[in-house]
């Protein structure tokens, strides 16, 4: 089974990254970009193939470990 | 030796680096800002130096590599001139195209600073004629993000063609995993360049150059590069 | 006019921290209900962080003054004079509570803003040092915290470029719920060009520089003095998030402009941000300010004078500057590539108005902004000091060995090594000396003076006895610059203590201030600046006083700097001061018996002093080859380090008769140090000694691959090495 | 406009960070992981309107920057 985790910063959270990114896709000349916010995605491979406890168990692990949720939000999405 | 010191928002070894060519060549480098479109004139040495540019942000040396004095580089190296990539250096050089590869983070996952051991592979390159080839020297390391990572066919590729210059190792010159502080692929610390021209290095050979901070093992290669210069020249 | 749209209700001003004479106080300060903005001002002045109200009077009793002191506290940091035209600008500063909530961005930011203090004053940062207290290493959260402020702390001084060279880490259940991260800076400047907060001339344009502002950290400076409870994890978003390449940017870009003389004041945005920035900028130079917050440059949209004013968005400055620099300046800010803003200006008024939308926000006299902090004379008690412990009544371990084993891996004495190795700590060039010993040595720039660079303190002896406690945190710092060779000039402190408002914890806070104005009166070695962080707590439960002290010292030719690994077999080891076998309060006592009891070896500031001298005159004219300060498990644990450092083991004569042999070997009594000689000098030190009245005897000699105590189990020192590398990486890695 | 420009590993280069989070995860007691690889989300907003554009612009800048396209494939997706 497979899935994927996304994690992005909540919204008010200083992205330094993101921040930087910006100032570089604008001085290689690419015009329109007005913010960039940068995140992370983990994908994972499971053994197993109850959906809802795959669910489960990846929340779980994004609490405890992927996602810093001081600053971060994440979503799961199981992919079958 | 005219050498000439890239400087990009968020590098901070520049001042280590003038200073060793300083102390060793006995000249001046010149600093060059990273959107100037032109070397110095008479650049006979570039040097991209340590540091975190652009805060290494979005990949490490990514947003370097593509500012415009990097364009002025390649120009340079494809023209022969010689190019020493020192760790945010080596990064930029590999995201610029310059040299193959791609340098992860550690396999700890944790910014290592340590002294390392060094085999110097060849002695027959500009960089490297101040050693002996399988000398080992001692410098310090300071990255979070060294691991050397290329797809089979490049490493057999550099390997084949003896551009491997610089090993982790022990202090007997021992090829060994628990001396091979970020989990390179065999152990590699620096390459160069198809041409041999261009060097990319994780260590930090600038930091030592001075027998009371540190050691000395590290003037070898810009001794060594100074020589080749005044020869040429 | 102005706008007062909120009710200001009793539980709004409890809200801010407030309490109702405190209210009652602004009310009568201004004659009016003060507007919603300026409830948050006055709750982020007054406030125990920015206002310093319950340390104040006690304060005032340290030593500030000495010749070599150019600035002492009352600025970003402390300032002194360490010649050649050269002053060593320096601070230390918590960041407690935001590191328990996000260990990461809590010591990052620690960092950045200890940073900016520095470089505010126009010093080139040099070096970092940091003192961690976690929790004890079996509670739930201690590894996660290690991990992430240890990796925080790297990652911003890694980043901005700076040597992190020294520093402490200890464990303690109780800093189980409230760790402490004090993170030091230190800087170079020319004497004659440094720059301070005080405005001066009015219609001067105030600017904004560096980062944008967002709705960082708000309410952060009033959670940094709020004590901690069950639901503190609720507080999470007012975390901070650090950008060392912002501020890396805006160092270069400060040094640049101050070096183009365009500058009158400049004040960095610390606690409180715009609001302490901005009024301390016109109250220390006499004038009033107005702002205009349409001005200001901002990341997030709509965000209200409230926000603003109290956001502690990091990497911001504000800066006076000359009129006529004013475009030059702002070409160099826009090079690299940092947001520049004329957001108001000085007034003639003594008034703070602050313009948002075109109203008038807030309209407050500008220097009771400050000035009328509420003081206090909190009241204290003392508690009855635990007396002497008699060492004979102390069980004796298995074996001296055996002791030995252990002590060396316990997670107090072993080494740091996981968490330097993560520091960058030779960046610069410079670095002489490496963590790892007594105090860093940082080369000046191109030398031939140095820098040493330490920090200390001994929480358990501060509990005990906190005026005794307190003279020992000194003692030792000025004992471990000696140690390395160097003339101790002057500290920077700071203050960790739980809750001022229980008599007993303003007790320990009184007693340990006055050890520490004695110590530093009887060694001249003046507070020049430092940090007060009081509510250290959690559910009622404090943590140990916890003065760390950073401290500085000069040593005029850096490689004459002394270092504690043995130097070559067959030397003479020679121990400096009295040993009475003092196990009270001591290591030994708490790992190897369990027992946290007795009184703290007294500290004897003018046996200090001389057995210092005499020791770094040693250093100084070549006569020792290595030295290192004795301090927690004594004696056999100093030696330890000393073999391990080297890999070069040491024969020593067995314990003295009249002394215990567990009291002699780690018995931690003060004013001592091991130094090394060689076999044909001791005659002569000895002679030495004796004409300084200085109390030094011979123990054994260098030598061998183990410490060997005459009749006792030799002990290899590449297991030595092993235990004690072996903890920390081993802990964290979760074997445990 | 809103965009969200993905960007993995390619399979066969080596992931030392995924492995590590692939052993945490074990040691955090949440079994059945196989494997674990992390990537990287961008959300970029844009001025102007053209879908069509807007994906081409964001093309190049994946090939250009947000990518490295030696080790690592990219996945735009213009979210509207
Ligand atoms: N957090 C830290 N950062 C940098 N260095 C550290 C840290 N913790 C400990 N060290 C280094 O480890 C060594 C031992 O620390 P410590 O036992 O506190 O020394 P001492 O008792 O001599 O003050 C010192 O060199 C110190 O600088
Ligand atoms: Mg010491």
């Amino acid at each position: 089974m497979k899935a994927r985790v996304t994690v992005t910063l909540k919204s008010g959270v200083l992205d330094p990254q993101g921040k930087a990114i910006e100032g570089a896709l604008r001085s290689l000349g690419i015009d329109g970009v007005a913010a960039v916010r940068q995140g992370k995605v983990f994908d994972i491979e499971l053994d197993g193939g109850d959906r809802a406890k795959v669910e489960a168990l990846l929340k779980q692990a994004a609490d405890k470990l992927l996602a810093n949720t001081v600053i971060e939000n994440y979503h799961v999405e199981v992919l079958g | 030796m005219k050498a000439a010191v890239l400087v990009f928002p968020g590098i901070n070894r520049e001042r280590d680096m003038a200073r060793t060519l300083r102390l060793t060549s006995g000249r001046e480098p010149a600093m060059v800002w990273h959107t100037e479109h032109d070397l110095p004139a008479g650049t006979d040495l570039v040097v991209v130096p340590g540091g975190f540019s652009y805060g290494d942000y979005l990949r490490c040396g990514a947003i370097a590599a593509r500012s415009p004095v990097m364009d002025a580089v390649r120009k340079f190296a494809a023209g022969g001139g010689l190019v020493l990539g020192v760790c945010n250096g080596f990064q930029i050089l590999c995201e610029s195209g310059l040299l193959p590869g791609v340098l992860m983070r550690n396999e700890n996952l944790r910014f290592i600073c340590r002294d390392v051991f060094l085999k110097v592979e060849r002695s027959d390159t500009p960089f490297t004629r101040g050693y002996n080839a399988g000398q080992v020297v001692r410098v310090p390391v300071a990255h979070g993000e060294g691991n050397y990572i290329a797809d089979g066919e490049t490493i057999a590729r550099l390997e084949g063609d003896g551009r491997v210059i610089f090993r982790y190792c022990g202090p007997d010159g021992m090829i060994d995993p628990d001396w091979n502080h970020n989990g390179a692929l065999n152990a590699i610390a620096g390459i160069v360049n198809d041409g041999g021209n261009v060097l990319g290095m994780m260590p930090h050979p600038e930091n030592h150059v001075e027998a009371d901070i540190g050691s000395t093992d590290g003037r070898g290669l810009f001794a060594g590069l100074a020589e080749a210069l005044k020869k040429a020249a | 006019m102005l706008a007062n749209d909120v009710k200001i209700t009793p539980e709004l001003v409890a809200e801010h921290g407030l309490k109702p004479d405190e209210y009652q106080r602004i009310l009568d300060l201004i004659g009016r209900e003060p507007t919603l903005t300026e409830l948050g001002i006055f709750s982020a002045m007054w406030n125990e962080h920015c206002s310093y109200k319950s340390s104040k009077v006690h304060l005032r009793g340290l030593p500030t003054k000495a010749p070599w002191v150019i600035q002492g506290p009352g600025e970003n940091a402390g300032v002194i004079d360490i010649g050649d035209g050269l002053a060593c600008v320096f601070k230390m500063e918590s960041h407690n509570h935001p590191s328990y909530i996000e260990p990461y961005q809590g010591a990052a930011t620690g960092v950045g803003g200890i940073l900016r203090d520095v470089f505010t004053m126009g010093a080139r940062p040099i070096a970092c040092l940091n003192a961690l207290s976690f929790g004890a290493p079996e509670h739930p959260k201690t590894r996660h915290l290690v991990s992430g402020v240890v990796a925080g702390i790297g990652g911003y001084g890694n980043s901005f470029g700076v040597p992190t060279v020294a520093g402490s880490v200890r464990f303690h259940k109780r800093y189980d719920g409230n760790i402490l991260v004090n993170a030091m800076a230190v800087g170079l400047a020319e004497t004659d060009k440094i720059f301070y907060a005080a405005a001066s001339g009015v219609g001067m344009p105030i600017v904004y520089l560096g980062s944008k502002t967002g709705r960082d950290g708000i309410h952060g400076a009033s959670m940094a003095s709020a004590e901690f409870d069950d639901n503190s994890e609720e507080k999470r978003p007012t975390v901070q998030v650090g950008d060392p390449f912002s501020e890396k940017l805006l160092l270069e870009a400060c040094l640049e402009i101050m070096a183009k003389d365009c500058v009158i004041a400049i004040q960095d945005m610390g606690a409180a941000g715009l609001t302490s920035s901005a009024t301390e900028m016109g109250a220390k130079g006499n004038l009033g300010v107005t702002l205009d917050l349409d001005k200001v440059p901002c990341r997030e949209e709509g965000m209200s004078a409230y926000e603003m004013m109290l956001s502690e968005s990091q990497e911001r400055m504000l800066m006076v500057l000359k009129p006529d620099k004013e475009k030059e300046a702002e070409a160099i800010f826009r090079k690299w590539g940092l947001d520049f803003a004329v957001v108001g200006e000085t007034t003639p008024s003594m008034r703070f108005i602050v313009k948002h939308h075109g109203q008038v926000m807030v309209d407050l006299p500008i220097k009771e902004l400050g000035d009328s902090a509420p003081e206090y004379k909190r009241p204290f008690v003392s508690l009855e000091k635990p007396a002497p412990i008699d060492a004979g009544a102390i069980e004796p371990p298995g074996s001296i060995a055996d002791a030995l084993e252990r002590l060396v891996a316990t997670p107090d004495l072993c080494s740091k090594r996981w968490v330097w190795e993560q520091y960058d700590h030779i960046i610069g060039g410079n670095t002489v000396q490496r963590p790892g010993g007594d105090a860093a040595v940082v080369r000046v720039l191109d030398g031939p003076k140095g820098l040493a660079l330490t920090t200390d303190v001994t929480p358990r002896y501060c509990e005990a006895n906190p005026f005794e406690g307190g003279k020992q945190a000194v003692a030792e710092c000025w004992r471990n610059l000696t140690a390395v060779g160097a003339t101790p000039l002057a500290i920077t402190d700071n203050l960790n203590f739980g809750n001022p408002e229980r008599p007993e914890i303003m007790g320990q806070f009184v007693g340990c201030v006055r050890g520490i104005a004695e110590a530093c009166k009887a060694l001249d070695f003046p507070v020049v600046s430092g940090n007060v962080s009081l509510y250290n707590e959690t559910n009622g439960k404090a943590i140990l006083p916890t003065p760390s002290i950073g401290g500085v010292g000069v040593i005029a030719d850096f490689k004459k700097s002394a270092s504690l690994a043995f130097k070559k077999e067959g030397e003479a080891i020679l121990v400096v001061g009295e040993t009475t076998g003092w196990l009270g309060q001591s290591i030994y006592l708490r790992e190897i018996c369990a027992r946290e009891e007795g009184a703290p070896p007294p500290v004897d500031l003018i046996e200090e002093r001389e057995n210092g001298e005499f020791v770094r005159s040693l250093i100084l004219d070549g006569a020792a080859t290595a030295a290192h300060d004795l301090s927690d498990g004594g004696l056999l644990v100093a030696l330890a380090e000393m073999a391990m450092a080297s890999g070069i083991g040491a024969k020593l004569d067995a314990a003295p008769d009249d002394i215990p042999g567990h009291a002699y070997w780690f018995g931690e009594d003060q004013a001592r140090y091991i130094v090394t000689v060689p076999a044909q000098a001791v005659e002569l030190v000895m002679a030495r000694a004796r004409k300084a009245s200085v109390l030094v005897s011979r123990i054994g000699t260098t030598g061998g691959a183990a410490v060997a105590i005459d009749g006792q189990r030799a002990l290899a020192v590449p297991d030595l090495n092993e235990r004690s590398e072996g903890w920390l990486p081993g802990y964290m890695a979760g074997r445990d």
